[in-house]
Order: C-alpha cells, then sequence, then structure tokens
C-alpha cells in the first residue's frame, strides 16, 4: 500500500515534468521551417524571467513579433531573418554566458539588448572584443559614455528626461524639489543625474530619499518629504513599488505636483496607482500616447502601427521597453538590407544612421553619439481618466 | 593513597530544580568506584559536570589536586578524564577505527595550515595516531571490524566502541555512563571483565551503574546517590546492607 | 588521502588538461571556468555542511566581498589583482570570523537564519555604498590578471588559471578531511557532545572551518571579478546561496567530489536548459524537493544505490544520512 | 509638519508595515511549535493568498468577500498538501535536510505562481475605500484597520484555538514535548499537517489583507518570510503574543530608521536587531524558549 502511494509520487513528478518538456519541445520543433537562404542570425538577450522580468518580456515579444513579419515578407533580400532569443534573467552571469554564446555557438551578426543597464555594462568587454555590434535597450548613461565603438543603445538618455523635467519646473517657478528613487540600477542612475543636473537649472533637491523594489509602504520616507518646503516630488524608478508612492503620496494630503520618470511607462503603473495617479506628470516616448498624438507628428505612423500590431498579437498594452527593442531590431535588419552579413559594416552602418524613425524618436547616430537621441524624443505626459495622454 | 578526583560540594539548579545538591566525594587512584543510585538522583548531571558539560552553579572539582571546576570539556579530557555515554554518542558518519583515531585528537598537534598541506609533521603523526588505534581497536576486541561502517556494529560493539574512543585519548580517570545498559548477561560479562582489564592498564573508573551484580563484582567502592545528595558510601558489602539504601530502592519500588 | 581519491584526482586533472583542446569554442569553456569558480565555493561549502554539519545561508555574501573587495582596489585604488586577492581574502576571512564567532553557537534553524540575514545585510550594503560599489548598477572595467606581460584575458588562459586553483585546493581540502582536522570536523557532525568530550574544541574548529569555506568563496569571488570585469549586487543575492546550496545537495552534501560534481551537473545542465526560460525555476524547485525526498544522499550515489542494489534507497538511505545528522 | 506630527506618522506607518510581519511571524509559530521547523516557505503562502484572491476576483470576477473564503481554502489545501507530499515521507530529518525542502518548497511556489500569473504586479481594491482617516494630523488608511482588526481575530482564534478545543490542546502538547504526546495517543503526524494547513491558512488571510496597500506578485514571499522571521525570533519563536508585539516593533523600527536615519538601511535595521537578539538573547525579548 506504501510502496504503491510512493510510486504514485514518483510517476505525478515524472509525468508532471515530462509535461513541461513536452511543451516546450513541442514550441521548438514548430518554431523550425525550412530555410531557402542562408538565415542572417541576429541574437537577442532580454531579462524575460527575473526581477526585471517586465522589461523583457514585451522586448522578448517584439522581436519575435518583429522576426515573424519581416520572414512573412520575404526576409532580408531574401534571407530569412533568424532571432536567436536568450534569457538574462537580469543577472550578470548569465548574460556574459549568453552574450557568449550567441557569439561564440550561434555566431550572430548583431547582438539586440540586454534589457537592463547592469547586464549591458557586464557585457560590453565581451563584444568589444569579439568586435559584434551591440545594440542595448537599457538607460543608462554609461553604457555610451564614453562612446564604445562596437555598443549602441535605443532608449532616450536620463539626462535628457531630467533636463525636461526641469525645464518644466523652471517654466512653472518651482525650485525646490524632492526626490524619492528606487534602489534599483535605473533608480540609482536616475538619482546620479537628478543631484548632477539641478544646479544647472537653479533647483534646490531638499529631501533625497529611496525605497527598494520590494518595499511594502512608503509613507515614513514620504512624511518626511512633507515634512519639508518641497514645491514638487520626482519619483524616480522602474519598479512597480513605484505605483505605491504615488498612492501613498495622495493619501497623506500631499497636494504639490509629483512628477515620475519615463520608468513610469507603463500603463499598469497607472492602474495600480488609481485615482492618485491623476494628473501626475513625467516624460516619456510618444508611444504611450499615440492616440493624442496629432496625425502630421512624423511618428504617428510607425508608432500606430507597432502598437496595434503588439496589441493585437498578444493582447496585453505595449510598453515603451518593447519600442526599445523594436528600434534596436529595426536598425540591425535596416543595417542588414544595406550592408549584408559582416559585423564591421552593420556597425559603421549605424554609427551612420540619420534619421531612422523609430518607437522612441527619430535617431541620428554619429561616431561621437551611440545614444541617436536627445530631449526631443520626449514628451511630457500626464494621466487622465486613467490613460497617458500628452501634457498641454 | 591520593585522591585523584575530588568533588566538593557540587551544586546544581536547573530553573529551581536542584539536580545536584552538596555532592562531596573523593576517588582514589587505580579504584573502581561506582554511582548508584534511583532515576533522577543526579548521576548523569554529576557526570556532565565533571567532564565539563555543564558549569555547576557552585562547588568545586579537583582532579589530581588542581582544580578543574568550569574548563571546557576538551581541555578537561586533554587533562586526563574521558567518559561515554548512556545514550551511545559514536560517530555515525565514520568508520570504526576513524571513531577511536577522534580519540587521539587531544593527543596530537597538526591543526589546519599542516593538515591542508599535508607537511611532513602532519604524515607522522598520522600514522602514529593509525598505530595507537589499532592497537587500542583490538584491546576492547573490534580489531576486525575496523573499516566497517559502525551502523553495522551491535549494542554491544557500539559499547565496546565508546569506551575504545574514550581510552584513546589516554585517559587517568575514565568515567562510564551506563556501561552494562541494555545488554545481555554474558555481554554484561564481557564488558566488567573489560573495566577490570582497563583498571590494570592503570586507569582509574568511575562509573554509574544499574546493573547490581556487575556494581558489586567491580568496584572496589560504591557511592549511593538520592536526589542529588550523597546517600552512603563504602565498599560494595557495607552499602549492601545498609538499610537507607535498602529503604530507597525498595521505597522506589 | 587514499588511492580512491588519488585517481579520481588523477582522472580530473587529465580531464581539465585536455577539455579545452577537445572543445575549444570559448563559450563551453566559460561554462567550464563558471564552474570552476562556483566549485571553490562549493567545496568550501560541502566542508562546512557535509563534514562539519553546520549550514550556512549567506555563502554569496562571501563570494561578494571577495569579489568587491578585490574588484574595488584594483580597479579604484590600482592595486595588482594579486594583492587585491590576498588582502580580499583577509579581508573575507576577518569577517567571517566576526561574524561566525557569535554564529555558531547557534544550531540549525538559528544558525541557517543568521547566515542568511548576514547575507542579506552584505547585499544592502554593497546597493547603499554606491560611492564605492556603484550601488545597484554596479561598476566595471575591473583589470584582468597580469603575470609579467602574459594577461589571462582569453577564456582559454582563464580556464587554466581556474581550474589549477580548483585543483590545489581540491587537493588541500581532500588532505583537510583525511587528517586529524578534517576527522574533529566530522565528529563535529557526528555527535558535538562527544566530539567536545573526546577533547575536540568544537567551537574552534566550527570557526575555522567556517573562515576557511568564507576564503574559498573570497578566492572564488576574486576569480569572478577579474574574469567578467563587472560586478553589481544582483550577482551575490540569496538566490544565489540557494544555487550554491543546491549544487552541494544535489551531488551528496558529504563528499567534496560530489560537491564538484553538483557544481558541473547544475551549472552545465541549466546552460543546456536555455530553452526552458520560464520553467527553470519550476524544474529548479521540483529537482531540489525530489532529490531531498528521494535521494536525500545526493543523485550520484542515489543513483548508484538504486541502479546496483535494486531498491529504492529512500528509507533506509533518509534514516541513515539523517540520523547521522542528529 | 510638525516634529510630532511625524513621530505619529511614522508610528502610524510602522504599526501598518509591522502588523504585516507580525501576521507572517504567526504562520512561523505554529508550525515551528508543532514540529520544530521554521517554514521557509511561509511567505510564499502569503503570496498565494494574495494572488489567488486577485485571480477570483478579476478573471473569475466573484466578489472580494466569497474570493478571501476560497482562497484562504485553497491556499490550506496547498498549505495541507506541501506537507504530505514533502515533509510527510521523511523520517527523522535532520535540520539541513528541512531547511532545503521548504526553500526548494517555496521556491516551487514561487515558479507555480509565475507560470499561472505571469510576473506583472497586481493589486486589490481596498476593502473599504481609500479615503484616509485623519488622526491628530498623521494619517491612518481604512486598510490598516482592516488589517489590525483581522490580525486580532486571528490572534483572538488561536488562543481559544490552543486553550479550548481538543485539536488545539493536542497540538500543543507535540510542541512541549512530541514523544510524550505520541505516548499519550496523540496523533504527531496528524498535527504536523494540521500545523502546516492552519499556518498556511494564516499566510493566506495576510497575504490577502495587504494586497490592498502592499501590492502583489509572485517574487513577494521571500522578503515577507525573512522579515516575519525577525519577528518571530525577536518575540520568542513559539510565542504568539510576542510575535505580535516584535512585528509592530521592527514596523515601526523601520518606519524610524526610514524617517530619521537613511531609508536605504531601513531593510537592514530589522536584520541587524534579528542578529542581535540571535547573539546575545537568542530566546527573544519577550519569550524564552529554548534556543539550541
Amino acid at each position: 500500500m506504501r510502496k504503491k502511494m510512493r510510486r504514485g509520487r514518483i510517476i505525478l513528478g515524472i509525468s508532471f515534468f515530462l509535461l513541461i518538456l513536452a511543451r516546450v519541445l513541442a514550441s521548438q520543433i514548430l518554431a523550425g521551417e525550412d530555410k531557402p537562404l542562408k538565415p542572417y542570425k541576429v541574437g537577442a538577450i532580454f531579462a524575460i524571467t527575473g526581477a526585471a522580468s517586465w522589461l523583457g518580456e514585451p522586448e522578448r515579444n517584439t522581436v519575435k513579433m518583429i522576426e515573424e513579419e519581416i520572414n512573412a515578407l520575404g526576409g532580408i533580400n531574401g534571407h530569412p531573418l533568424k532571432v536567436i532569443v536568450e534569457d538574462t534573467v537580469g543577472d550578470e552571469t548569465k548574460a556574459v554566458m549568453a552574450v557568449k554564446k550567441l557569439i561564440e555557438k550561434d555566431k550572430v551578426l548583431a547582438i539586440v539588448g540586454p534589457s537592463r543597464s547592469g547586464t549591458t555594462l557586464a557585457v560590453i568587454p565581451i563584444v568589444e572584443r569579439a568586435k559584434i555590434p551591440l545594440i542595448s535597450c537599457a538607460a543608462a548613461e554609461a553604457i555610451v559614455a564614453p562612446v564604445k565603438p562596437w555598443v549602441f543603445k535605443t532608449p532616450q538618455k536620463d539626462s535628457d528626461a531630467v533636463v525636461k523635467i526641469y525645464e518644466y519646473m523652471n517654466k512653472h517657478q518651482i525650485s525646490k524639489v524632492a526626490i524619492i528613487t528606487g534602489t534599483t540600477g535605473f533608480g540609482s542612475e536616475g538619482r546620479k543625474q537628478l543631484k548632477k543636473l539641478a544646479p544647472e537649472f537653479g533647483i534646490t533637491i531638499v529631501a533625497d530619499e529611496t525605497y527598494g523594489p520590494k518595499d511594502t509602504d512608503m509613507t515614513a520616507q514620504l512624511t518626511r518629504i512633507k515634512a519639508t518646503d518641497a514645491q514638487a516630488v520626482i519619483n524616480w524608478s522602474i519598479v512597480p513599488a513605484q505605483a505605491i508612492v504615488v498612492k501613498n503620496m495622495r493619501q497623506l494630503g500631499m497636494t504639490i505636483p509629483l512628477f515620475q520618470s519615463h520608468g513610469f511607462g507603463n500603463i499598469k503603473y497607472a492602474e495600480m496607482a488609481g485615482e492618485a495617479a491623476e494628473g501626475l506628470i513625467f516624460p516619456a516616448g510618444r508611444l504611450l500616447a499615440v492616440d493624442t498624438l496629432p496625425e502630421t507628428h512624423p511618428q504617428k505612423e510607425v508608432l500606430t502601427r507597432y502598437k496595434e500590431r503588439y496589441e493585437s498579437k498578444y493582447g496585453e498594452n505595449v510598453s515603451t521597453f518593447g519600442g526599445h527593442a523594436w528600434d534596436a531590431l529595426q536598425l540591425v535588419i535596416l543595417a542588414l538590407r544595406a550592408v549584408g552579413p559582416d559585423r564591421e559594416r552593420i556597425r559603421v552602418f549605424i554609427e551612420n544612421v540619420k534619421g531612422f524613425v523609430g518607437t522612441g524618436g527619430i535617431f541620428y547616430y554619429s561616431p561621437e553619439d551611440h545614444t541617436g537621441l536627445n530631449k526631443e524624443a520626449f514628451e511630457m505626459l500626464t494621466v487622465k481618466k486613467g490613460k497617458f495622454v500628452v501634457l498641454k | 593513597m591520593s585522591p585523584i578526583l575530588e568533588v566538593v560540594a557540587l551544586r546544581k539548579e536547573f530553573g529551581g530544580v536542584r539536580a545536584l545538591d552538596g555532592v562531596s566525594f573523593k576517588v582514589n587512584q587505580h579504584q573502581i568506584k561506582a554511582i548508584i543510585g534511583p532515576n533522577g538522583a543526579g548521576k548523569t548531571t554529576l557526570f556532565n559536570i565533571i567532564s565539563g558539560l555543564y558549569f555547576p552553579t557552585s562547588g568545586l572539582i579537583k582532579f589530581e589536586n588542581r582544580e578543574i571546576t568550569g574548563l571546557k570539556p576538551h581541555l578537561i579530557t586533554k587533562r586526563g578524564i574521558c567518559r561515554t555515554f548512556q545514550n551511545i554518542q559514536i560517530f555515525k558518519n565514520m568508520t570504526v577505527l576513524e571513531n577511536v583515531m577522534v580519540g587521539r585528537h587531544c593527543r596530537t598537534r597538526c591543526e589546519f595550515l599542516s593538515t591542508l598541506m599535508k607537511l611532513k609533521r602532519a604524515r607522522y603523526e598520522e600514522e602514529s595516531i593509525l598505530a595507537f588505534s589499532q592497537k587500542i581497536l583490538s584491546f576492547v576486541g573490534l580489531k576486525d571490524r575496523a573499516f566497517e561502517s559502525v551502523s553495522n556494529l551491535t549494542i554491544q560493539e557500539q559499547k565496546l566502541l565508546e569506551i575504545a574512543r574514550a581510552l584513546a585519548t589516554e585517559p587517568k580517570l575514565l568515567l562510564l555512563d551506563e556501561p552494562a545498559a541494555g545488554l545481555s548477561i554474558r555481554e554484561t560479562e564481557c564488558i566488567a571483565e573489560l573495566i577490570s582489564r582497563i583498571r590494570e592498564r592503570g586507569i582509574t573508573i568511575l562509573l554509574v551503574e544499574h546493573d547490581m551484580n556487575v556494581v558489586m563484582e567491580i568496584s572496589d567502592e560504591v557511592i549511593v546517590l538520592n536526589s542529588g545528595r550523597v546517600l552512603a558510601e563504602g565498599a560494595p558489602r557495607e552499602i549492601q546492607n545498609n538499610k537507607e539504601v535498602i529503604a530507597v530502592y525498595l521505597g522506589e519500588g | 588521502m587514499g588511492k580512491k581519491n588519488l585517481f579520481s584526482l588523477l582522472v580530473l586533472g587529465i580531464m581539465v588538461m585536455i577539455l579545452p583542446l577537445v572543445i575549444s569554442n570559448p563559450y563551453y569553456l566559460s561554462i567550464l571556468i563558471f564552474v570552476g569558480i562556483y566549485s571553490l565555493i562549493t567545496i568550501g561549502l560541502s566542508l562546512l555542511m557535509g563534514y562539519a554539519g553546520q549550514i550556512s545561508l549567506g555563502q554569496a555574501a562571501f563570494f561578494g566581498i571577495g569579489a568587491y573587495t578585490s574588484g574595488i582596489l584594483s580597479t579604484k585604488f590600482s592595486l595588482s589583482p594579486w594583492l587585491a586577492l590576498i588582502i580580499a581574502i583577509f579581508v573575507t576571512g576577518g569577517i567571517a570570523f566576526l561574524i561566525g564567532t557569535p554564529a555558531l553557537r547557534l544550531k540549525g534553524h538559528y544558525l541557517a537564519m543568521a547566515t542568511l540575514a548576514f547575507g542579506q545585510i552584505i547585499f544592502i550594503i554593497l546597493n547603499e555604498e554606491i560611492a564605492y560599489t556603484g550601488g545597484p548598477s554596479g561598476f566595471g572595467q575591473i583589470p584582468y590578471f597580469k603575470l609579467g606581460n602574459f594577461v589571462f584575458n582569453s577564456d582559454f588562459r582563464y580556464y587554466y588559471f581556474v581550474w589549477s586553483i580548483v585543483l590545489v585546493v581540491l587537493i588541500f581540502s581532500l588532505n583537510l578531511i583525511h587528517s586529524r582536522v578534517g576527522r574533529a570536523l566530522r565528529s563535529i557532525h557526528g555527535s558535538e557532545i562527544a566530539a567536545n568530550v573526546l577533547g575536540v574544541n568544537t567551537a574552534k574548529y566550527k570557526i575555522q572551518v567556517f573562515v576557511l569555506s568564507a576564503i574559498y568563496a573570497s578566492i572564488a569571488g576574486t576569480l569572478y571579478a577579474h574574469f567578467v570585469t563587472f560586478l553589481s549586487p544582483g550577482t551575490f543575492s540569496f538566490s544565489f546561496s540557494i544555487a550554491l546550496l543546491t549544487m552541494v545537495v544535489i551531488g551528496g552534501m558529504d563528499s567534496i567530489w560530489g560537491a564538484i560534481m553538483g557544481t558541473a551537473l547544475l551549472t552545465i545542465l541549466l546552460e543546456f536548459l536555455r530553452i526552458f526560460h520560464d520553467y527553470d525555476i519550476l524544474i529548479y524547485g521540483g529537482v531540489l524537493l525530489l532529490i531531498m525526498i528521494f535521494l536525500p544522499e545526493g543523485v550520484f550515489k542515489g543513483l548508484f544505490n538504486l541502479i546496483y542494489k535494486g531498491n529504492f534507497p529512500k528509507n533506509r538511505l533518509i534514516k541513515k544520512s539523517l540520523e547521522s545528522r542528529r | 509638519m510638525s516634529l510630532g506630527n511625524q513621530l505619529l506618522q511614522y508610528l502610524f506607518t510602522g504599526i501598518t508595515i509591522g502588523s504585516i510581519y507580525g501576521m507572517v511571524a504567526l504562520g512561523f509559530n505554529i508550525i515551528y511549535n508543532s514540529t520544530g521547523i521554521i517554514n521557509l516557505a511561509q511567505g510564499e503562502f502569503v503570496m498565494l493568498g494574495g494572488m489567488i484572491t486577485i485571480f477570483l476576483t478579476t478573471v473569475v470576477k466573484l466578489p472580494l468577500f466569497l474570493s478571501f473564503f476560497l482562497s484562504v481554502l485553497l491556499v490550506t489545501l496547498i498549505g495541507a498538501i506541501f506537507e504530505r507530499l514533502a515533509i510527510h515521507p521523511l523520517k527523522s530529518p535532520s535540520v539541513i535536510t528541512l531547511i532545503i525542502i521548504t526553500i526548494a518548497g517555496s521556491i516551487l511556489f514561487k515558479g507555480g505562481a509565475m507560470f499561472l500569473w505571469g510576473k506583472e504586479t497586481f493589486t486589490l481594491p481596498s476593502f473599504s475605500g481609500e479615503k484616509p482617516i485623519f488622526v491628530l494630523g498623521a494619517i491612518i488608511l481604512p486598510q490598516t484597520l482592516w488589517i489590525l482588526g483581522i490580525m486580532g481575530g486571528v490572534v483572538l482564534l488561536l488562543i481559544f484555538f490552543f486553550s479550548f478545543t481538543r485539536a488545539g490542546k493536542a497540538m500543543k502538547a507535540c510542541a512541549v514535548n512530541r514523544r510524550a504526546a505520541n505516548l499519550v495517543g496523540i496523533n504527531v503526524k496528524l498535527m504536523v499537517l494540521f500545523s502546516f494547513a492552519l499556518s498556511a491558512a494564516i499566510g493566506a488571510v495576510a497575504g490577502i489583507i495587504i494586497t490592498p496597500i502592499a501590492l502583489m506578485d509572485y517574487d513577494r514571499g521571500t522578503m515577507l518570510a525573512i522579515k516575519g522571521f525577525c519577528a518571530a525570533v525577536l518575540g520568542g519563536l513559539g510565542s504568539n503574543a510576542g510575535a505580535v508585539i516584535a512585528g509592530f516593533l521592527i514596523g515601526i523600527t523601520e518606519s524610524l530608521g526610514a524617517g530619521f536615519i537613511s531609508s536605504g538601511y531601513k531593510d537592514a535595521i530589522a536584520l541587524v536587531v534579528l542578529l542581535a537578539v540571535l547573539f546575545f538573547r537568542p530566546g527573544g525579548i519577550l519569550g524564552n524558549k529554548e534556543h539550541t
């Protein structure tokens, strides 16, 4: 009797794993297809699982979608596009391994990603040595400053977002601000820029608070801010916990304006914060407010197309993060189409891209600038009735 | 003959409960002394204090005329006292031989660095440990089982192993906690014979035992403990006829 | 060290020598480099857990202290990586001593939680001391090891560098466990009281082996820092401590060889099972659970018993291996 | 905002956070009491409680009240199944084994939750609006009152359960001496099952009531478990009153620490307190249970 039960348990366990195995293998087999010409292989490394998975998932979805679309249209100059996606789990060691695999085993022509600044910085030495173009989807300025020949990025610069906010403040006579930042790479980079640029705009930071990505309540930090004479609060983070700050602030009855970073660019954060999010202001790419963008805007078409396709395919809202991956992969495709499978020529091509209309803005790369965007890529947005709209 | 062990007014309380209440006695050199008493009399507590596992609440223990009260257990072992346990405490993750080799620990010196790099000193020492341990194993009659896992041993063999392990520390005083418990009559005789042989090697023995036949047969002197006090002390024959002792034992059933 | 160990060492040594000639792809080599680096930590953890019976849920912290100390010293203070390695060993050893002295008086769950809390505190410090550690975004440009003009900057070179250190540490550790000190450690695991009355200074040895395992982790950390050349706190989180624990457990806690095999198995398996992506956390937890329930002596020993003795080892082995830990 | 107001606000914030820790600590205690096990998957019960309720209210569209009970029931069941499959088969397991098994369980629960609900963060509406209540210039959220009320209720129920019901008394007996409990005819193994179920239930309740203020995702469990454990140890493992009080103490220290010292190091405060207690007063500040 006992033996039987035990055997039952083993069988249950084994079948459980077989089930998963079958599912994964099936999806792998179905994904394979006949290839007429030698495919162009492009690597993509994102934080698909782990703590930063909200970044990696839309990015992965996006590149997979583009791969499908390109191949449905006959590939790149007849060559099918093969995007090999690897997961970094947001972890540096795994990212290093993934990049090595892409370079040494899969022999990719270029790499899109990683999602996070930390993982990007970790893999830079490898791509520099292997001479592979890397188009990062992470924000930190350290990625491209100083400029490294093989490394590009598509997200807007943190400092441009800061400039956007500070300019707005100057216009509205706000000179004393409190900053509250998340203790992640994104948050601490933002904090650095906020503190660095404040004097240039005549802005005094009267409170400097932080919170962890898993914190449950930020009233303590906000109470401390409330006790100062801050005229506005800047909440700079990329993790969901930033929604709690928004909520707590309103609960504490603080009525001073709240500014968020472009890390707020996920409509779910606004949903989580609920009513408290109404009226907050943040700089972001135009993707989030494409509906309220005038028809004449040069990005309108690209944005609408990406948004519609993504949302109909995956049944979830687009985020700017997926947009970064869109821009990065489209740049690589553009290069492949123009110069073919040659890493050095791809690099030179991207370095000289001018006027590429992406989701993040209109890109102008140069040997001195591997970001390609300036502060005009940002639009000040606000939340109105639970939706992101362009601030008028 | 000078006493090897002297216990003076030993007291031990556990959260208000007195386990030992002013126990004093002496153990002379080359003696076999037995401690008897009903359950809860404080026998094991006494052993735990002598071997340094417990701190006494008050009182004094002298070994070879030097005070050892409150010394750490491993230092007391180094001075020359070793013990066995009532509930057998052999190292089940080692072989029989290795168990005994642990006993040589306090008589050897090589530390982390020299063993890490396996210096000449460490190798010599290892050989001497091995030789000594094998000698001890043959003394207690476990030589054939040296390389076996201890889980293959019978209860009797486990008890022998514990004694062997204690002997490996070259004790001057050996504390045996119920060496015959759980053994058959034959096995008990075997242990009793071993204890006598150990004494012949010049080792003093203090033992706690419930088996009166063993106690009366091998011990030179007997102490009776009851409720944390010494009830009686004397030669086995005197104790057997002591009215108070009889009362305690009969009274308790 | 018995004949069996010498033979195994020889086999491992030859394998280590030959492997790069067979698989020259730097990607595979770097997997093996990580196997080597992690093996250093798990050898120490195996000494601590499998031999001395003390648990640590904060081993990633020592790995991190080693990595950050030498990373910061060689990057921000321009020290030679070799000197940084030595200083890191002393720093880590010192911290391990300070934390171990009170912590190792605790047992079981309390010790586990104390080491866990220590690990978390180090993790927070790595995140907060931005001036030195770069905070959550970390810092890079850590120099490579150099010997004269010979720079350890390729996977091929680093592979031999790391594995020679692993072999040395392995030989040291095998020496240790088959010595007076090794027996003392195992006796603590077997029965702490008995060890104590047999003259083993249990408190001292527990701290020493704790410090030794921390030093191994510190060396691993330094090797990691000068290989990846970039550090950020995420690598040294609680979940890495758990991963290390899993490696040791899979291989069989009470064997150094098991620790290395478990490390290799898990590292390589996870790398080749990249297709599992979203599922790997489930597989991870599932494997760990199944092993603990069915093969608590580790995969290798457990499967061996299963195949050669034909009896499912569950009850007997659990009983045996667990009784010994009481 | 005056210093007094600030202090009061920190106090309220501390109580809010602390009540969460206290609830998690209660779960630790129940299992520890009847088994001597620290269930490192305790945080995962909390997470599951929150996630299942979110699933039931938003996807199945059940009313909150019903989802509450349904998800507590489900998590209780999960706790019981976990005990049956992972803990029950072990014969006299060692502490190391138990620690690893409960960790493995927690990884598995986490993975399962990620598999089922993805990696996003979710929230629940507050039970009775979000309009803060002002007390002397500081605010309390209505949800905090719910948390305090429900926690109070749970503590009272636990006291009643352990002092007046047969099962409760039997579990208490196991805590005092398992062998003796077995001898007098208590089915110790069954009590272990009960204790896992009960602590899963309490974890689930905690998870549900904190979600409206703290949000919930698959990865929440570990940090909550660590903080909850700090509270359990500080209060003296096994003491329920101690757990609740220690929970408040840690919460208040954290919020004062965030307010006056450094918000970055506030998480370290609880941990340093934990280490200090373990090193110098392992019986906890209130209890004095045996600690080795």
